[in-house]
């Protein structure tokens, strides 16, 4: 079939929330809310990878295939993410970054 | 069946960590943990034997696993870095109340993540050893969870991990848009054809490297490390400080040399750069720091220096992809000891000795102070001991590839290094103790293994013939054609 | 017969092995002070009865090496365990077992009174570095041994030093780091140089055959890189000033193995390994080399002579007469190299005994500045004679020691015709550093032995037995050295024809 | 020894080096047992080794005239160096020269030790002096014996060593020490000229063989003409310091600090003396450096005046003969100057005679007043006869009246000095003798004559035993008999005869022989001055008139200048040693904050920088982060300048 | 008729993508941070429907939407902030992180646009079919090994958050915090360093 959407349109796509998610990260202080954001990269890899498989004329679906094993690791990473933010929180109250500075220099 | 033969050592470490969590679950009482390192390193033994009761080589599940000599190199010395953690970690995990079961089995999952990567043709195989990996490290850094210092270290590491794993796929994303497959040997043949001239290749080389350079604790990915490996408690900083090091270079050779090799032009020179400035960077902060835990962090950003020096090198053949290995396999038995040699002291928290903390700990241990030595000594790189060698045979490939002030760097790097790692041996022989600092006791094991791992290192130092041809046979499969 | 033969052929391989087999017992005794230092004595006297057998064996008059030891040790890098000796090392080697054998008799007399089972471990290792630098006919084998020698040394002065010891301690160990390391690299660019992978050596015979596969930039920067590292071992001007603190802060057995056998590391390494196997290199470093030499015999005198410290006086006399050594050395002639090479024994052996005696004086009266003593000579008429016996051999007295090897050197330097300065330069200005010699020594002497006894050492004890027992064989060298030279000059002059021979030969073939 | 030689019998010549052995190890004996055991017997011992080598002396002297005109022999005992085309034998060179100079070295040694017998019975340190005494034997006859110059440096060093030793053998007081270490440092200075001149001998003629090098110079071609001279001034240089002349003749003075024995052996006799060998014995080398030899000349003959100058104020009897010695020395280094080595050998023997003989006997006056200012002595004469005679006929000879010693070989020297073409220097030869006769008998005057102005120590002083006076009477023959014996007639007494051969120069040019009537004017005047000097004297001090107060009032400032020596001390050991302590402390101070700072300074800034980046590390994950990202963006930025060929490889 | 549809979707699901994540990044509340970003996965849905990935997008909203979400909001539950304002304008690093996030963006969005269809694509159905052939049969390897991952999250994410059951002694010497502060309210208005 033929399209009118142009993969480098998806790519970019992905590029921008890729570097929005980034954005994100450098900005914000809250734990979860990076967390979040690295969830948003991590699905602009996925959008580019669906795209390429989808595009590229493959004869296998590698790059979805590739997809599920992303999809396996982000739950993975968020249930780490999550136990040791919680950890943190019970020594002290705080998921604000900027807060964990006890080691520096 | 095959295919099952050939990962047989993953496989084995795999139930090792399932039963060493089983065994603690059924009986939880102090007995029986007390048997948990040795059952973990049962398991090691068991995987490290296995290739050679049932040996194989090739390629397995569908050309996604390869068993080469490359693979070999990095299934042992991942394993034996992982014995030699539980064999050291007891004594601190009851004095810390570090949960012991999940300890030994976190070590051998990202072990096994570790084997994972050495065993990898492929972007995705290649990514899920390295979360794999990693994700445990994080635990580990963790785990030491009434601690204030393990939970910041945990933190900041998972978050950069996550955010570096991110690059890192989204990189590989790119490549396989490029070459329309996630094989490393079809990436490498469009990214030949592409060339450096194709801007997509560009961006993808730049995530990739990114991405890696963060796993390998690269300057200006490396400022995880300090943090990281200060405040996890000392037996996971020990093992993360070498492991995942290791891991993370199987996986930029594998890259770099297979899947990016036609490029290597263009990244060789960035990576010698790279090189330098870690090392320079790494060895130049530890000299002002005070806490010895910190500061062999540091260091380990510096060793990392060294090691990318021979990756820029690739170009010169196998004595590059073999000083690699060696000096992998080196630094982590020298740096793995020099942590745990911390261990010794019965200190607040996980935050390390200071240099005073250390003062006349001859006196108060000998054999811990001798082995701390001999593994300082290994670190700065002085004969007869395996460090040295790996500085010797790194130094070689990098003049080959006509890196020669790269080659200078490194000598130049590790005589300042040498201040304040012999720095440590001032303390430990030359103040005397505090007033009424006891004797240590106790965690006889944990000496001997010390004392016997470093007389290993010398050993190793003088014949490291074995290791090195081991290395050479290696580092054929990563060789750039 | 048989047992005997072998144990001849590989004489040297077990001068390298007895200290390692002494550690093994003293390991066990390291608690008990008495057998702790039986251990030592004896090893270290085994050891040097096998040196003595090892000269005894020596054919004199052959310039190549002799008992040669030859194993293939990394196969896969192509690199040999290989050692020999030859006119040049021989002596060296007991010259090295004799002062380690004294320096321990010594300390075992009282000298070291904490952790007596470390300090003789300590000294057993550095044992084994020292003879293995003088024997080593591989490069690599020649470096690990050469860095060996770095770490007993370190803690030596480290724990058994005085109050700077630390910064002293350290300050030697990166200069000294600082200077191998480069060297390490050049090492590895000779043996990338040496041939094709595969081909490749970094045995001294095999690449000394053929220097020319060095082109002349590369020698240039290999030359550099081995002579920095000796010369800051040696030590030269400007890399001198890790010296007087290291002495100064060592224990006396420390200093006597600084002075005497590790600074001739340095030297050793210039004329076995920079010279021959880099003439070209050698060829466009020498005026800058002669100038340093002659720079460190005059100005290393100058500085001496204000010194406060008595062994900080010493130590910067060591800096003048190495600045012989390496003045003779690179006049690229044979006299100056006979010079050279007796001038390394000569210091080695005087001021080896200079030290020894500037701490048996210092264990009594616990000063070392020269203002706070005086007077001893009345009280102490064997020490004087001693003490005063070294001083005059140091400051080249004709008939002791110290004179043959001055002497020669200064033959060389007026026999060296080179650019842009010429020998009729370096000569008169290098006999100038002879006339302060005697300045400052004799100044120091008058200084520490004349004058009215002193009411605090009114009754502190002459030499007592073991100390005789320790100095008498320098003594005896000492007045040997300087009377019956010939011999010895025998044994040196056939090898140290061929070294230079490689440098010259290269040297013409390119020209 | 040629093969020839050897199927000859062995004789004294062949045992010569026991001679020298023998001393050596009466030194060894009494160094190793004498503290110990043999305490005062140390004495005998290093007497009789003495006197046995003396007699060896005498005995090779006789063998030596006996062979006649080719009186030349080497008796080589091993190689002491041999490096490549550099050999350096232990050898004996047995000619009349040596042979001369070994029989006065061994007579008057052994003359003197047997003095020191009684000098020094009660000194604690007897069997160091009796150790050091006969080591400076040993090594003063390897001086002269030496075939070789490197091997005479070994003499001539060791005598230096000696001389040091003795001069400060009374250690415990400053002086002495101080004495003794300026005069081995000058000495040094010398010695570095000895040193280069050998040196340079070696590579102008290919050995330091007397023998090998000699015959090369006649053969004028090959050798350059200014390295000649380069050589010759430099072993003069070497020359003026042990012999005390201008300008490094100040330590001999001082060296007085000494034992009164070791004045007489060392800083009189022999010692000092080996200046003048060196260059008698390198004849043939001097006469052809023309320039070389007129330096000599000239400073031989400045030193003579200058040093008499100053003897004429000392109060000091041993300083009186001190400045004297230097006089005398000058004009031995003046008669080689112009031309008469042999006039040079023969005065230092003749000098050897009575000027030992003078300070053995204003030692014996010390010794027996423990004074040694001759303003407090006076009339001394009845009480001490036998050193006063002595003494007189000492200070005769040194005087140079007719028929002693002195008046020989001085005259010959004034003699060769005109008949050779130098007048001036004849004049200036003229004039000193003036002065010494004026000096001499002042000495002589305020020490015996008179009223004593110290009554106490008149009373106490009484003469010395007869183990000293012995030698005295001996001296005191040699003093007024050597001059006849040797010298007459003038220019072709049995010295010259003797000496003749092994001082002489082939192709040299022969000054002309002078007429008997030019030789007779000079000895008149000579004389005349001498006995004009005696006479000022006696008016001085004991007419009183001029009175010497007045003279000296008058005088004024040259008085203060000749007492304070021409302020040469002052200029040495004050301004020239501050001004080298002030090189030296700057540059030790360059060492340690120039050389050192920057070392320590490297390792300041590493610190530095180290802060400066750990400043950097936040512990803020957001900072992490962000350098990640900036690594990122650098890392796209240099490949895609690589990519567009912006950036090079 | 679909030829037109296509671009549209696009560029709505384009447009909800890129505002949502944006709402993600600057929202002040946590919560609407992750609701936001739930929608966000929603419309990545939808994307991939329109990619004809239809099991894709079916696993993107079960995982992302239903598990990670969930999760997500859970942990925000778990910690809750005094409230403060979290605006952007309080981030000293917010300027230099904007900055580097655009320099490194745009350029890259530019290149995105260097990859280009393949000329024919073979006309190909859903793709569960060849999705789940190929999951079980060729990439039987990392499938194995991504079991073994989310083993080991298990293991550790119990590890981390579960309490020390009472009396276990295992508690070190180094307990910086007692069970009552474990449970502690947040602190109101803590002052910040």
């Amino acid at each position: 079939m033929t399209t009118l959407v142009p993969l480098g349109a998806f790519i970019a796509l992905s590029a921008a929330l890729f570097f929005i998610g980034m954005a994100g990260v450098l900005v914000r202080r809250n734990a979860v809310v990076i967390l979040m954001c690295v969830e948003l990269m991590l699905n602009a890899a996925n959008l580019a990878l669906v795209a390429f498989s989808r595009r590229l004329g493959l004869i296998d679906e590698r790059g979805s295939v590739f997809v599920v094993f992303v999809f396996v690791i982000a739950a993975a990473e968020v249930a780490v993410g999550l136990a040791i933010v919680l950890a943190l929180y019970r020594n002290r109250p705080t998921v604000d970054v900027d807060e964990v500075r006890e080691m520096k220099g | 069946m095959t295919d099952l033969v050939a990962i047989l050592p993953e496989t084995i470490v795999t139930a090792a960590a399932v039963v060493v969590l089983a065994v603690a679950a059924i009986w939880g009482d102090a007995r029986v943990r007390a048997w948990l390192p040795w059952l973990t390193l049962l398991g090691l033994i068991a995987a490290l034997a296995s290739p050679i009761a049932y040996p194989a080589s090739g390629l397995f599940f569908g050309g996604f696993a390869v068993v080469d000599q490359f693979t070999a190199f990095f299934r042992l010395t991942f394993i034996v870095l992982a014995a030699f953690t539980a064999v050291i970690a007891p004594p601190y995990l009851r004095r810390e109340g570090v949960p012991e079961a999940e300890f030994y089995a976190t070590v051998l999952f990202s072990t096994v993540g570790a084997m994972t990567i050495a065993l990898a043709t492929d972007l995705i195989t290649l990514f899920v050893g390295i979360e794999l990996m990693s994700i445990p490290v994080y635990v580990l850094a963790g785990l030491q969870r009434r601690d204030r210092y393990a939970n910041e270290a945990a933190l900041k590491y998972f978050l950069l991990g996550a955010f570096s794993s991110a690059i890192l796929v989204y990189g590989f994303a790119w490549l396989f848009g490029i070459a329309g497959s996630t094989d490393l040997v079809h990436v490498s043949a469009a990214v030949a054809k592409a060339g450096l001239g194709s801007p997509e290749v560009v961006v993808a080389l730049a995530l990739v490297t990114a991405g890696l350079g963060f796993k390998a604790a690269v300057v200006p990915f490396h400022q995880w490390t300090p943090d990281a490996y200060d405040g996890a408690p000392t037996p996971s900083t020990a093992f993360m400080s070498v492991a995942p090091k290791a891991a993370a270079f199987a996986a930029i050779l594998r890259v770099m040399a297979t899947a990016l090799g036609p490029v290597q032009l263009d990244w060789a020179l960035v990576f010698a750069v790279l090189a330098v400035v870690t090392m320079t960077g790494g060895n130049v902060v530890a000299l002002v720091q005070t806490n010895v835990k910190r500061m062999l962090a540091y260091s380990s950003i510096a060793h990392t220096g060294y090691i990318l020096a021979g990756v820029a090198a690739l170009a010169a053949g196998t004595s590059a992809g073999a000083a690699v290995l060696f000096y992998l396999f080196a630094y982590g038995i020298m740096n793995l000891g020099a942590f745990a040699s911390l261990t010794l002291l019965d200190l607040e928290g996980t935050r390390g000795a200071t240099l005073d903390e250390l003062n006349g700990l001859w006196s108060r241990h000998s054999s811990g102070a001798l082995a701390f030595t001999i593994f300082l000594v290994n670190l700065t790189g002085i004969p007869p001991t395996i460090g040295f060698l790996g500085k010797f045979l790194m130094i070689q490939p990098v003049l080959d590839a006509g890196f020669g002030w790269v080659a200078v760097a490194i000598a130049l790097n590790a005589a300042l290094a040498a201040f304040y790692y012999l720095r440590v041996v001032v303390h430990m022989f030359m103040y005397d103790p505090e007033a009424g600092a006891p004797r240590i006791e106790g965690a006889r094991i944990l000496s001997v293994s010390l004392v016997v791992v470093a007389v290993i290192t010398i050993l190793l130092g003088v014949l490291p013939d074995p290791v090195y041809a081991f290395a050479l046979r290696g580092a054929e499969p990563v060789v750039i054609r | 017969m048989i047992l005997e033969r072998q144990i001849l052929d590989h004489a040297l391989t077990l001068l390298i092995v007895i200290p390692l087999v002494g550690l093994v017992p003293l390991l066990f005794f390291m608690r008990d002070e008495r057998a702790a230092k039986q251990v030592a004595i004896v090893t270290t006297f085994v050891e040097l009865v096998v040196s003595l057998v090892v000269l005894g064996q020596f054919r004199i008059g052959e310039a190549g090496f002799q008992m040669t030891d030859s194993v293939m040790w990394l196969p896969s890098l192509g690199i040999r365990y290989e050692v020999g000796v030859d006119g040049i090392s021989v002596l060296l080697v007991v010259l090295t077992t004799l002062l380690t054998f004294i320096s321990v008799l010594y300390s075992s007399g009282g000298a070291i009174k904490t952790r007596v089972g470390e300090f003789m471990a300590a000294f057993l290792l550095l044992e084994v570095g020292m003879v293995g630098v003088f024997v080593a006919l591989d490069l690599f084998l020649f470096y690990v041994f050469f860095e060996l020698m770095l770490v007993p040394m370190y803690l030596i002065i480290g724990i058994w030093g005085g109050t700077r010891r630390i910064y002293a301690t350290l300050k030697f160990v990166l200069f000294t780091l600082a200077g191998s390391l480069i060297m390490l690299v050049a090492i590895v660019a000779v043996y990338l140089a040496s041939g094709d992978a595969g081909s490749r050596t970094l045995s001294f015979a095999d690449l000394v055959n053929d220097t020319s596969r060095f082109p002349p930039d590369f020698q240039f920067w290999a030359f550099f890189a081995f002579a920095l590292a000796f010369a800051i071992k040696l030590p030269m001007v400007p890399f001198h000033t890790w010296l007087p603190d290291a002495h100064v802060e060592a224990p006396t057995a420390g200093s006597i193995i600084l002075a005497g056998i590790l600074l001739k590391a340095g030297g050793y390494g210039l004329i076995r390994f920079a010279l021959p196997l880099f003439p070209l290199g050698a060829q466009a470093w020498l005026p800058l080399i002669l100038l340093l030499s002659v720079v460190a015999i005059i100005y290393g005198a100058a500085v001496s002579t204000v010194q406060k410290d008595l062994k900080k006086l010493v130590a910067y006399s060591s800096v003048a007469h190495m600045g012989f050594v390496t003045l003779g050395i690179f006049v690229l002639n044979v006299q100056g190299g006979v010079g050279a090479i007796l001038q390394m024994l000569n210091h080695g052996v005087v001021t080896g005994a200079l030290f020894l005696f500037v701490g048996i004086q210092y264990e009594r009266t616990h000063r070392r500045l020269i203002a706070d003593l005086g007077g001893l000579a009345n009280k102490w008429p064997l020490y004087t004679t001693f003490f005063g016996i070294f001083v005059l051999a140091s400051l080249g007295l004709p008939g002791l020691n110290g004179f043959v090897g001055e002497f020669l050197v200064l033959v060389g330097a007026f026999k060296f015709d080179g650019q842009p300065v010429s020998g009729l330069v370096w000569g008169p200005l290098a006999a100038i550093g002879v006339i302060l010699a005697a300045v400052y020594l004799l100044w120091m002497f008058q200084r520490v032995m004349y004058g009215p006894v002193r009411e605090a050492y009114k009754d502190l004890p002459d030499l007592s037995p073991v100390e005789v027992a320790s100095a008498l064989p320098l003594l005896v060298l000492t007045i040997a050295l300087g009377v019956f030279p010939q011999p010895f000059i025998r044994i040196i002059e056939p090898s140290l024809e061929r070294m230079l021979a490689f440098a010259s030969a290269a040297a013409v073939a390119v020209k | 020894m040629l093969p020839a030689e050897a199927s000859r019998v062995a004789d004294a010549i062949d045992l010569v080096w026991l001679i020298a052995i023998l001393p050596l190890a009466a030194a060894v004996v009494n160094g190793v047992l004498g503290r110990r055991w043999l305490g005062k017997w140390t004495g005998g011992v290093a007497t009789v080794a003495l006197g046995i080598s003396a007699a060896l002396g005498v005995a090779v002297l006789f063998e030596t005239i006996g062979l006649g005109h080719e009186a030349k022999r080497i008796v080589t005992l091993y190689e002491w160096i041999g490096v490549g085309d550099f050999h350096v034998p232990v050898a004996a060179l047995v000619d009349p020269l040596s042979a001369t100079m070994v029989t006065v070295v061994t007579v008057v040694s052994f003359l003197i030790h047997v003095y020191s017998n009684g000098y020094m019975a009660h000194d604690r340190g007897v069997h160091r002096f009796f150790t050091w005494l006969p080591l400076f034997v040993f090594f003063m006859l390897v001086l002269v014996l030496a075939d070789n110059y490197v091997l005479m440096f070994v003499g001539w060093e060791g005598v230096g060593l000696c001389s040091y030793l003795l001069i400060g053998f009374w250690f415990e007081r400053p002086e002495p020490y101080v004495a003794a270490k300026k005069a081995f440092v000058m000495n040094r200075i010398g010695d570095w000229g000895f040193t280069i001149g050998m040196i340079l001998t070696f590579f102008t003629f290919g050995s330091v063989r007397f023998g090998e090098v000699f015959p090369k110079v006649a053969e004028v071609h090959g050798v350059d003409p200014t390295m000649l001279t380069v050589i010759a001034l430099a072993f003069f240089l070497g020359a003026t310091g042990k012999s005390a002349q201008l300008p490094l003749y100040s330590w001999l003075p001082d060296a007085m600090e000494g034992p009164t024995p070791v004045s007489a052996l060392i800083h009189a006799a022999t010692m000092v003396t080996a200046g003048v060998y060196l260059v008698a014995r390198s004849t043939a080398l001097f006469a052809a450096a023309g320039p070389a030899l007129l330096v000599v000349a000239i400073v031989g003959a400045a030193t003579a005046v200058f040093a008499a100058t100053i003897a004429i104020v000392q109060f000091d009897i041993k300083r009186v003969m001190a400045y004297s010695t230097v006089s005398q020395l000058g004009y031995m280094f003046l008669a080689l100057g112009v031309g008469a080595p042999i006039a040079a050998i023969f005065h230092l023997a003749t000098h050897a005679f009575f000027k030992a003989l003078l300070f053995l006997g204003s030692g014996s006056v010390i010794h027996a007043t423990e004074e040694q200012d001759m303003r407090r002595m006076g009339g001394l004469r009845r009480k001490l006869p036998i050193t006063y005679w002595t003494m007189l006929l000492a200070g005769g000879a040194l005087a140079a009246i007719p028929p002693l010693a002195g008046f020989w070989s001085k005259d010959e020297i004034v003699g060769a000095a005109f008949t050779n073409g130098y007048p001036i220097l004849s004049g200036i030869g003229v004039l000193t003798g003036l002065l010494t006769a004026f000096y001499v008998t002042r000495a002589l005057y305020m020490t015996f004559h008179g009223e004593p102005r110290d009554h106490h120590l008149y009373e106490h002083a009484h003469e010395s035993p007869a183990v000293m006076t012995i030698p005295l009477l001996l001296l005191a023959a040699g003093s007024v008999l050597a001059g006849v014996v040797l010298g007459f007639p003038p220019e072709g007494g049995f010295v010259h005869r003797f000496l003749e051969p092994a001082v002489a120069v082939e192709g040299a040019a022969q000054h002309a022989e002078p007429e008997l009537v030019a030789i007779l004017g000079l000895a008149a005047t000579s004389v005349a001055a001498g006995l004009i000097g005696i006479v000022l004297g006696l008016a001085m001090y004991g007419r009183r008139r001029p009175d010497p107060a007045a003279v000296s009032r008058a005088a004024g400032p040259v008085y203060t200048l000749l007492r304070n020596k021409y302020y040469v001390d002052e200029l040495y050991d004050h301004r020239f040693v501050e001004l080298m302590r002030a090189a030296f402390g700057a540059a030790w101070a360059f060492d340690i904050h120039i050389i050192d700072g920057i070392v320590n300074r490297l390792g300041w800034v590493a610190g530095l920088v180290g802060g400066g980046i750990r400043r950097a590390q936040t512990g803020v994950v957001g900072n992490y982060a962000l350098s990640i990202a900036a690594g990122l963006v650098l890392l796209i930025a240099v490949y895609g300048g690589y990519a567009m060929g912006v950036l090079r490889r | 008729m679909l030829d037109v549809i296509e671009p549209i979707l696009f560029g709505v699901l384009a447009l909800a993508i890129v505002g949502a994540a944006a709402g993600v990044v600057l929202a002040d509340r946590v919560t609407t941070s992750a609701l936001l970003m739930a929608f966000t996965f929603l419309n990545m849905a939808g994307m991939f429907v329109l990619l004809g990935a239809e099991t894709i997008a079916a696993f993107q909203v079960l995982i992302y939407v239903g598990a990670i979400t969930v999760l997500i909001l859970y942990g925000v539950m778990f910690t809750p902030q005094a409230p403060r304002a979290y605006g952007l304008f309080f981030q000293k690093q917010t300027p230099a992180g904007a900055l580097i996030a655009a320099l490194a963006g745009l350029p890259v969005m530019v290149i995105a646009f260097a990859f280009r269809d393949t000329a024919n694509i073979p006309p190909r159905g859903g793709d569960l079919v060849p999705l789940a052939s190929s999951i079980f049969t060729d990439f039987a390897f990392p499938f194995e090994v991504a079991s073994v991952l989310l083993l080991a999250a298990m293991v550790g994410a119990i590890v981390l958050v579960k309490r020390e059951e009472r009396g276990s002694g295992s508690a070190g010497p180094n307990d910086t915090t007692s069970p009552e502060h474990s449970r502690a309210k947040p602190v109101i208005g803590r002052a910040r360093e």
